[in-house]
């Protein structure tokens, strides 16, 4: 069937500070012969907001750039206010952060790995995913207080210290997941259909990774040996012994498509278990934070002068911060946010070329941006027929009378 | 290739118990209003959400009386939700705009603020969830970072770089804080709870917190 | 005298003379030309079916020019006839009023649709050619008639095919067409030459009457399925059809799809009356059968990929012809075997014949929904379209009558004539039926397509000023349109009337020598 | 169909589209997770749908960025009527940490008409479903109104 | 410089030497090099250096990058410094070879606002176009060879000669911004 | 007489389709229940369907307005009483089809076409690119699977003719009356199991779930060809959904499973009648369970150029292989 080429919109409802992104896919039939890509749906501005806000503040502002990786984002943003006012955590406090880091891996990845079957139709994955999501879910509960946006680091270390239930807690999800999670990764990397769905799709090749400047699962799934957890180790992975998972490592070769970043990321769901039962094997005493009273913290971070750049690996790549404080200024001077999803979508376009739509959200979900998204892709351009678009004022007429309505006086 | 993996488990999964919370009822009952009449009256048992971690950040309860308008939870609030009423000198919560982050509580230097379990807090107006009072807490241990330590943080004027402005003494809620103008000021260390407002104002940067050790309560 | 007694020289004789007529009528003005062209073509339509009537009513009527009598076939003396002689049996009855209803539609929907041309007397006149000839080739019995009427319709549709002769693409189908026409024609003025050489005499009753199954014999055979299915457009032989569908002017396509249906007819009528139960045995049947399934499987495989939509419609006509073949060469096998023709032969047969029919009316009147489209919008890119069916409503609901007839929608008629293929074709090889099951989805498939692309989806905003085309145009789709919502509503009217007595005619071929031999 | 028959069974197929209008994605993780297994939404026979059109209720996150404001409109007017909006989270309940920028222009009630607010930063899955809970005592409200509407006539 | 094989070198310089190395070969160019710490002994865990450099020096700064690794670009930062715009473009070297030994590398450029142009290092790092467009738009700066010039986060109906982030009369107007709640 | 004919098979032809939508609606309730505890879940009520299609009757129902309005809202009412009309073609147990002299096997097959042809249609004339892109899905399904369709229809047929099974060879009854498993060697029993298996996995791209959930991917294409339909219409289109479920799975279920449980026990009559009626319709949702639940429920989606390839090669093969053993079966 030879078609004309037109165009479908996807997105733009995608979430996070800089992830949010419109593509304009061109297809010839289902194949994709070109893609533009328009982020900045949902720039919000943190950048600005975070000039009129004290540091303190700005963490929790980070820890809501995205409610997924939340922590890898204060994490960032703590390390270059640490750089900037040079401040000095102490090591249980680097454990901690260490821990939770993973801990948001794991849930991330399990989350990405349970979404990316959902965008394939793979529901009962899916739903086997989240199931087993919950439990990570539950001990982020016990341990932060929260399953989301967990608040847990402060400047200079962490909020609250690991008591022995917590870990015991997590060494409980440990060995769950070691049994349990086997079963989901087998189920979906040797389910025909998935892997049909998966393996050459939205292909990144190495030299494409490079310059590209992909991150992260991305740039590993292409075979680019890179983890700052084991490159510029930060907190406590410099005394554990982090690998980068790489998929030549385990299956011979890295294609670099939907398949290996599949691969890589459950891998890695392995690789943070282990370090986590590293890290509550060698958690030093200590204390948790280098200033426990948060107003003189922020006496001091007053005083502080310079810029300061932190980066971490999150579980979608690295994440930059960079911070520059003014003394007799409580707020941040400026600061720059820069997600790894920003880095990686820069890399659609190629990995569009020659896929069909069916992969499209696929593929913007294989570098994992936001979850969520998916289902809601492509609602909002949608039948975009040009229908009246009403003001709130008309609006609330309108819902009045429709009250009025269903009231009838 | 229609016997995969996944179909045994889901044949596996079909013998398991359902991994659900019925919270709070299993399913959708012929009407929602009367079952929920019907439990206030305790004649069905609603299912109890998934239970809470211990640390569970929920909504806010503010112990008005208790509060001095020391301001310091507007200062580190980072969602603009505490608002202060300066004809009170006390302060209002907006649940509405609350992120929970409970940086609030935990730099409260009475503890009159403090993170209550209950996390089901719907509305159809938001503006019914501003918490103007809640009354006294009893407060839970574990709560907070500062909780468990056996120090306090208090201030001190170096008495060599103070001028006498008396914005200090202004400035502290609890009036901790003495002296004549133009004479350096005192802090009563047993009266100050570590607020730093006086640091804050202070034209010379003459004031410096310090830990001492509680020995007795307060 | 009574009048009705000379029809089939009418049906004949009155589009000849308005072919000659034309030039001189053009001579007094445009609206006369018209008028000769409609009045013409409308009394061709009526006689067509005068003739028809007195067929059904008085069986097999013979003609015989220059006779004594116009019935008497055999001169005194003679044990066969040397005369030009039409015989109309219920099947040539049946073609000739095929060939009336798609000239008058065409007739009227050319009326609007060639405005603005210039040479439109040359037109007429060829068109009217072109009636005479299919007309010829339906009711002649005799085979060097049969050729010259070929002839005639071939040279007038080479004049029309490259009517627009500024167009490379026209002359280029005008060529090829010619070529393929002329080997064909060559074909068959060999195979009739070698039966005039052995048997002397050109009657096809007579003929039929004597044929043996020599090894000439078998030669002339294959040289004439050969020709005729060339004509018909079966696959392999089919390529001039897209072309020359495609560029010929859509009025004219309409009749150039009922010539290739007679083509079709003339290879039945070899096959079964000439030849009769001696071709069945042996191969010619599953030649017949084995080209069917090709033609159908490649003809709609093609047609899927085109983005032209009159090429498009033209590769569906060889899938739809292969349905034809594929009915003819079932009911050729069992035509030996009585229980085999009662079981399903016949029913192939029946449903070959109303399949025949059905496939002129709604292919002409999907070449005329193309044609209009081509006049609204100037062009006959289906990706250029869009968005129609606002504009055009008439045509739309037009176009989707002729589209759901020939995906064989239920209860089009469509349907029932495919219906009887399947039901019949099975018994010998399941794999007919799925091949035409399958080939009848991919057909409305590509219709849905066609229908989508040009009248569904957004609308171009180069399309907005586009109108409906004028009432003459629709008049003449509807002509066709009348006739498959006819069909469909009392099918099994149609078929005991229309079909059954062809059927029977083309079966009969006792009957049909006798009618000749021993009137 | 007569309204309070209708109202009366709407709320037992509520139809969820969702649209997030710069949230940080916590919100929406946590709506996923009322249709994962622990929490499973579709007992109360609510299912997400992936578009406006199919939908009756909407869950909107978010401050609504400029961008997105339009777009926030216009999958408000695809919804046919009657419909549901419920702001899942602080941040399009108020702006939440988000509050003073150059490109917002929420929060959410600025710009359509809302029914429930479930606050939480994010909510947990079971407050969403408390939420959704109000939406429902909502509309039975309307019918209990209508029926003593109709009853008071007919006196 | 185009064709050089795209690929990150597997043996790192220590960072003394990358120091030595390009304060020869740049003369004017000053470098501080920050010692990251950490782990239980607070001991030395990766290195950053951050190198100021002249506008007309920036080329040639990458060009040297370049000849040490594929510079892997990260994010480009910046702020308005009253007369100068601050451009700070963040990269690292050596990210794939050896445990610890990644270099970030921070280049920190003033471009005077009178001449707000830079040149784009788009053809050499594709994946530097989204910090170069948003550069632009919120800080005005032109990148020369940059081929996109379409907002990527602003909406767009955003009046194209305003700067968000910049802090004079470009700048945003203080009723641009909006209080939520 | 004659009107009285017609009189009792309008009443008994309208009862049929009105049993069948509840039973299509009824079996989408069981559906979505089993599906929810294999996925650990608890799942809607039974009776969720129901609700769903009544609160779409109530609900607006918005003609986008680009659209083509008296195709948009044709289609989906085309739709369904094409899928309607199949059940007055199918047998019920022992009880005989209720038009079953005038359509068969070929009218059945043409009416799931026609259903499919008309939901692309009305996805066309939603104007609105994602519809296009469902409906273009559609249609290239639709021609993907019908080899294979076509290919076991054929053969039974075929089987019916050459076997001499009493009856039409096309109609359905015959296949009832006489269960082709007992007439066939076994070589035909295997290429019977081949037509079975293929017939199966044409289930799925007929219902549109499962592996072949193409057309109205949700997380794709935002449930492609229906994304503009809301309120009376999107409710049809839900009812054709679940009829066709239903009538591909009573189609198998006469095809290959034509057993009668009362014959079975030795009824007769009234009792016999009634008997296999329930009867059938439990091996109906037996069929369903397994062909559209299970197959759903364990497979993720394909693409659409994958699908086409598993039809036209897989299956298609799979069902000529059947064709083939069967006619090897008739020859020796
Ligand atoms: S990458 Fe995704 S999860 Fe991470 S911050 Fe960005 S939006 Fe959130
Ligand atoms: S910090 Fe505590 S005491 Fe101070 S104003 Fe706030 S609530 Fe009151
Ligand atoms: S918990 Fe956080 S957001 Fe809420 S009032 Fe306290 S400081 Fe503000
Ligand atoms: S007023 Fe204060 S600063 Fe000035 S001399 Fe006295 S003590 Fe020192
Ligand atoms: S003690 Fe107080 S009053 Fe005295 S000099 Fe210092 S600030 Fe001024
Ligand atoms: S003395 Fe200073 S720190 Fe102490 S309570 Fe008063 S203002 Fe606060
Ligand atoms: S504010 Fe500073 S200078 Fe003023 S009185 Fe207090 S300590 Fe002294
Ligand atoms: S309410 Fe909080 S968690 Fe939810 S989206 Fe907004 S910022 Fe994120």
């Amino acid at each position: 069937m030879s078609a004309k080429t037109y165009t479908v919109p996807i997105g733009p409802v995608h979430v996070g500070l800089k992830e949010p992104i419109t593509a304009w896919l061109d297809l010839d039939g289902e194949k994709i012969v070109g893609a533009r890509v328009r982020p900045g749906a949902i720039h919000r501005g943190i950048e600005m907001m975070g000039r009129e806000r004290n540091p303190i503040q700005v963490i929790y502002l980070a820890e809501r750039i995205c409610g997924i990786c939340s922590f890898s984002h204060i994490t960032a943003f703590l390390r270059a206010v640490e750089d900037a006012a040079q401040i000095q955590v102490p090591a249980r406090g680097q454990y901690i952060r260490s821990l939770v880091l993973e801990l948001e891996r794991v849930h991330s990845h399990i989350l990405w790995a349970g979404v990316a079957c959902y965008s394939i139709g793979f529901d009962s994955a899916f739903q086997l995913g989240m199931l087993m999501r919950e439990r990570v879910m539950d001990v982020l509960e016990a341990y932060t207080g929260n399953r989301v946006n967990y608040g847990v680091g402060t400047v200079g270390g962490v909020r609250w210290d690991i008591t022995p239930e917590v870990d015991a807690v997590i060494r409980d999800m440990i060995r769950y997941y070691r049994s349990e999670f086997s079963a989901f990764y087998d189920i979906v990397t040797q389910d025909p259909i998935a892997k049909a769905r998966m393996r050459d799709v939205g292909v990144l090749s190495y030299e494409d990774a490079i310059r590209l400047c992909a991150l992260g699962p991305t740039a590993r799934a292409s075979g680019v040996r890179c983890d700052l957890r084991w490159s510029a180790p930060y907190e406590a992975y410099g005394d554990l012994d982090v690998k980068p998972v790489v998929p030549q490592d385990y299956v011979g070769e890295a294609r670099g498509d939907v398949f290996d970043r599949f691969l890589v990321r459950v891998l890695e769901v392995y690789q943070s278990l282990d370090l986590m039962e590293k890290i509550l094997d060698g958690l030093p005493e200590g204390d948790i934070v280098f200033e426990k009273s948060v107003v003189k913290v922020l006496s001091l971070l007053k005083k502080a002068e310079g810029t300061g750049w932190g980066i971490i690996e999150a579980p979608r790549g690295d994440d930059s911060r960079v911070v520059h404080l003014t003394s007799g200024n409580e707020n941040l001077t400026w600061w720059k946010v820069r997600a790894p999803t920003y880095a990686n979508a820069v890399s659609w376009p190629v990995m569009f070329m020659g896929n069909e739509l069916a992969d499209a959200p696929l593929i913007i979900n294989s570098i994992d941006p936001c979850i969520s998204c998916m289902e809601r892709m492509l609602v909002t351009n949608a039948g975009t027929g040009g229908e009246q678009i009403m003001t709130r004022e008309q609006l609330l007429d309108l819902s009045r009378e429709k009250t009025r309505r269903l009231m009838p006086a | 290739m229609v016997f995969n993996k996944m179909s045994i488990e889901l044949l596996r999964q079909m013998t398991d118990a359902p991994f659900t919370n019925p919270f709070p009822v299993p399913g959708m009952p012929d009407s929602l209003t009367d079952a929920l009449l019907a439990a206030a009256e305790g004649k069905i048992s609603l299912n109890p959400p998934v239970e809470t971690g211990k640390r569970f950040r929920g909504k806010l309860a503010y112990d008005k009386a208790k509060c001095i308008g020391c301001k310091l939870c507007v200062r580190v609030c980072p969602a603009n939700a505490t608002e202060y009423l300066p004809e009170e000198k006390k302060i209002l919560i907006h649940i509405d705009r609350c992120c929970f982050c409970a940086q609030c509580t935990e730099v409260c230097p009475v503890k009159c603020l403090s993170m209550t379990k209950d996390f089901l807090i719907s509305s159809y107006d938001r503006k019914e969830q501003i918490v103007t009072d809640s009354g006294p807490v009893e407060l839970e241990s574990g709560t907070s970072a500062s909780d468990s330590t056996a120090s306090k943080t208090v201030y001190r004027i170096s008495p060599e770089s103070c001028i006498g402005c008396t914005k200090c003494a202004r400035a502290c809620p609890v009036g901790a804080i003495s002296g004549t103008v133009k004479q350096p000021h005192v802090i009563d260390e047993t009266v100050c709870i570590g607020c730093g407002k006086c640091a804050e104002g202070c034209p010379k940067d003459a004031i410096h917190p310090a830990d001492v050790s509680v020995a007795g309560t307060k | 005298m009574n009048w009705s007694e000379h029809l089939p020289a009418l049906v004949i004789a009155i589009p000849l003379l308005g072919a000659f007529a034309a030039p001189l009528v053009s001579l007094g003005g445009k609206t006369l030309r018209n008028l000769l062209l409609i009045v013409v073509s409308f009394v061709t339509l009526a006689i067509a079916f005068l003739l028809w009537r007195s067929v059904l009513a008085h069986g097999t009527i013979l003609y015989v020019m220059g006779g004594e009598s116009f019935s008497l076939t055999l001169p005194s003396g003679f044990t066969f006839p040397v005369r030009i002689m039409f015989e109309i049996d219920a099947l040539s009855a049946f073609m000739g009023l095929t060939v009336g209803i798609a000239s008058f539609a065409g007739a009227l929907f050319s009326l609007q649709y060639m405005r603005g041309f210039s040479g439109l007397h040359r037109f007429v006149s060829l068109y009217f050619l072109l009636t005479v000839g299919a007309m010829g080739m339906s009711l002649t019995g005799d085979m060097f008639n049969f050729f010259v009427f070929i002839e005639i319709a071939s040279v007038a549709s080479f004049g029309l095919i490259a009517f627009w002769r500024d167009k490379p693409e026209a002359i280029e189908a005008s060529f090829k067409y010619m070529l393929l026409s002329q080997i064909s024609a060559m074909l068959i003025l060999i195979a009739v030459g070698s039966i005039y050489g052995k048997y002397n005499f050109l009657n096809m009753a007579a003929i039929a009457n004597a044929v043996q199954m020599s090894t000439l014999d078998k030669l002339i055979l294959a040289l004439l399925v050969a020709a005729l299915a060339m004509k018909c457009g079966a696959f392999p032989m089919s390529m001039w059809m897209p072309d020359s569908y495609a560029e010929s002017p859509s009025g004219v396509t309409c009749l150039l799809v009922t010539v290739s249906q007679v083509s079709l007819y003339g290879l039945m009528r070899v096959c079964f009356t000439l030849f009769g139960t001696v071709a069945q045995s042996g191969f010619i049947p599953w030649i017949f059968i084995v080209l069917g399934l090709m033609s159908m499987f490649f003809g709609v495989t093609m047609a899927v990929i085109q983005h032209e939509i009159k090429r498009l419609i033209g590769y569906h006509s060889i899938s739809q012809v292969g349905y034809m073949l594929l009915a003819f060469g079932v009911g050729l096998a069992a035509l030996h075997d009585p229980r085999a023709l009662a079981d399903y032969g016949f029913t192939a047969i029946k449903g070959g014949l109303f399949h025949m029919v059905n496939y002129s009316m709604y292919k002409g009147l999907l070449f005329l929904a193309a044609g209009a489209l081509y006049y609204a919008t100037g062009t006959r890119d289906l990706n250029e379209m869009g968005g129609l069916a606002r504009r055009m409503p008439y045509t739309t609901v037009l176009f989707l009558i002729a589209a759901a007839a020939i995906s064989g929608i239920p209860p089009f008629n469509g349907y029932v004539s495919k219906l009887l293929i399947y039901e019949s074709v099975f018994t010998v090889h399941p794999l007919l039926s799925a091949v035409a099951l399958v080939t009848s989805v991919l057909t409305l498939a590509s219709f849905v397509k066609i229908f989508q692309t040009a009248f569904l989806g957004p609308e171009k905003n180069k399309w907005r000023s586009v109108r409906e085309v004028p009432a003459s145009m629709v008049l003449g789709m509807m002509v066709f349109g009348v006739v498959i919502i006819g069909f469909s509503l009392f099918p099994s009217w149609t078929l005991s009337s229309l079909v059954e007595p062809a059927a029977k005619a083309l079966i009969d071929q006792a009957g049909y020598i006798s009618a000749v031999l021993h009137p | 169909m007569k309204l309070e028959k209708y109202l009366e069974i709407l709320p037992k197929s509520l139809w969820v589209t969702t649209c997030n209008s710069g949230s940080c994605n916590g919100c929406d993780i946590e709506i996923v997770a009322t249709i994962s297994p622990r929490y499973d939404i579709e007992r109360f026979g609510m299912k997400l749908v992936g578009t406006p059109r199919h939908a009756d209720v909407l869950v909107v996150t978010g401050p609504v960025t400029t961008y997105m404001k339009d777009r926030l409109l216009r999958i408000y007017h695809q919804i046919p009527d009657p419909k549901v909006v419920v702001v899942v989270g602080n941040c399009g309940a108020s702006g939440d940490v988000f509050y003073r920028s150059y490109s917002l222009e929420g929060p959410v009630d600025r710009i359509i008409p809302v029914d429930v607010y479930v606050h939480g930063c994010p909510p947990r899955p079971e407050a969403i479903i408390e939420g959704v809970a109000k939406a429902v005592l909502k509309l039975e409200g309307k019918r209990k109104e209508l029926i003593c509407a109709a009853q008071g006539e007919t006196e | 410089m185009m064709n050089r094989s795209i690929d990150y070198v597997k043996e790192p310089l220590s960072s003394e030497a990358v120091i030595a190395r390009l304060e020869e070969r740049l003369p004017d160019i000053r470098i501080q090099r920050r010692d990251r710490v950490g782990g239980r002994d607070n001991s030395v865990q990766y290195v950053d250096l951050w190198i100021q450099v002249e506008k007309g020096r920036f080329l040639q700064t990458i060009e040297e990058l370049f000849r040490l690794d594929f510079p892997h670009f990260h994010v480009m930062s910046g702020d308005d410094v009253g007369d100068d715009v601050l451009l700070n473009y963040h990269f690292s070297l050596f990210r794939v070879s050896e445990h610890g030994k990644r270099l970030g590398v921070s280049v920190c450029v003033l471009v005077p606002k009178s001449d707000l142009h830079m040149p784009s290092l788009f053809d050499r790092i594709p994946g530097i176009e989204y910090s170069e467009r948003e550069m632009r738009e919120m800080l005005g700066v032109e990148f020369e060879g940059l081929p996109m010039k379409g907002f990527i986060f602003l909406p767009e109906n955003w009046d194209e000669n305003v700067k968000p982030w910049r802090r004079d009369k470009d700048g945003l107007n203080p009723d641009m911004m909006r209080d939520l709640s | 007489m004659m009107i009285l004919t017609i009189l009792l098979k309008l009443v008994a032809g309208s009862a049929l389709m009105l049993l069948a939508l509840l039973l299509a609606l009824l079996f989408d309730g069981v559906d979505r229940i089993i599906n929810a505890r294999m996925q650990r879940r608890w799942g809607p009520p039974l009776f969720q369907p129901f609700y769903d299609i009544l609160k779409l009757l109530g609900k607006e129902n918005i003609v986008p307005r680009r659209a083509i309005a008296w195709i948009f809202n044709s289609a989906p009412w085309m739709a369904l009483a094409s899928m309607l009309v199949v059940f007055l073609y199918m047998p019920v147990g022992s009880l005989p089809a209720i038009l079953g002299g005038e359509g068969d096997l070929v009218l059945i097959l043409y009416m799931l076409g026609f259903c499919g042809v008309c939901m692309a249609l009305g996805g066309f004339a939603s104007s609105n690119p994602i519809a296009n892109v469902g409906a273009q899905r559609e249609m290239i399904l639709m021609m993907s699977y019908e080899l294979p369709l076509a290919v076991v229809a054929s053969t039974m047929a075929w089987v019916a003719y050459r076997y001499g099974l009493p009856g039409e060879a096309w109609n359905l009854e015959t296949f009832v009356a006489n269960p082709v498993w007992n007439v066939v060697g076994k070589a035909g029993i295997l290429g019977l199991l081949c037509l079975l298996f293929a017939m199966v996995l044409v289930v799925p791209g007929e219902t549109g779930k499962g592996l072949m959930d193409i057309p109205e991917a949700k997380t794709e294409i935002l449930e492609g060809l229906i994304i503009e339909y809301s309120g009376v219409n999107l409710a049809m289109l839900k009812l054709t959904f679940a009829l066709r479920a239903l009538a591909i799975s009573a189609i198998i279920t006469v095809l290959f499973f034509p057993l009668s449980l009362g014959k079975l026990i030795g009824f007769s009559g009234c009792f016999l009648y009634a008997l296999d009626f329930l009867w059938f319709w439990v091996k109906v949702f037996v069929v369903l369970i397994v062909v559209v639940t299970f197959m759903r429920s364990s497979l993720g989606r394909l693409k659409i150029g994958q699908a086409s390839h598993f039809y036209w090669i897989n299956v298609a093969g799979l069902s000529i292989a059947g064709m083939l053993l069967l006619s090897i079966d008739r020859i020796f």
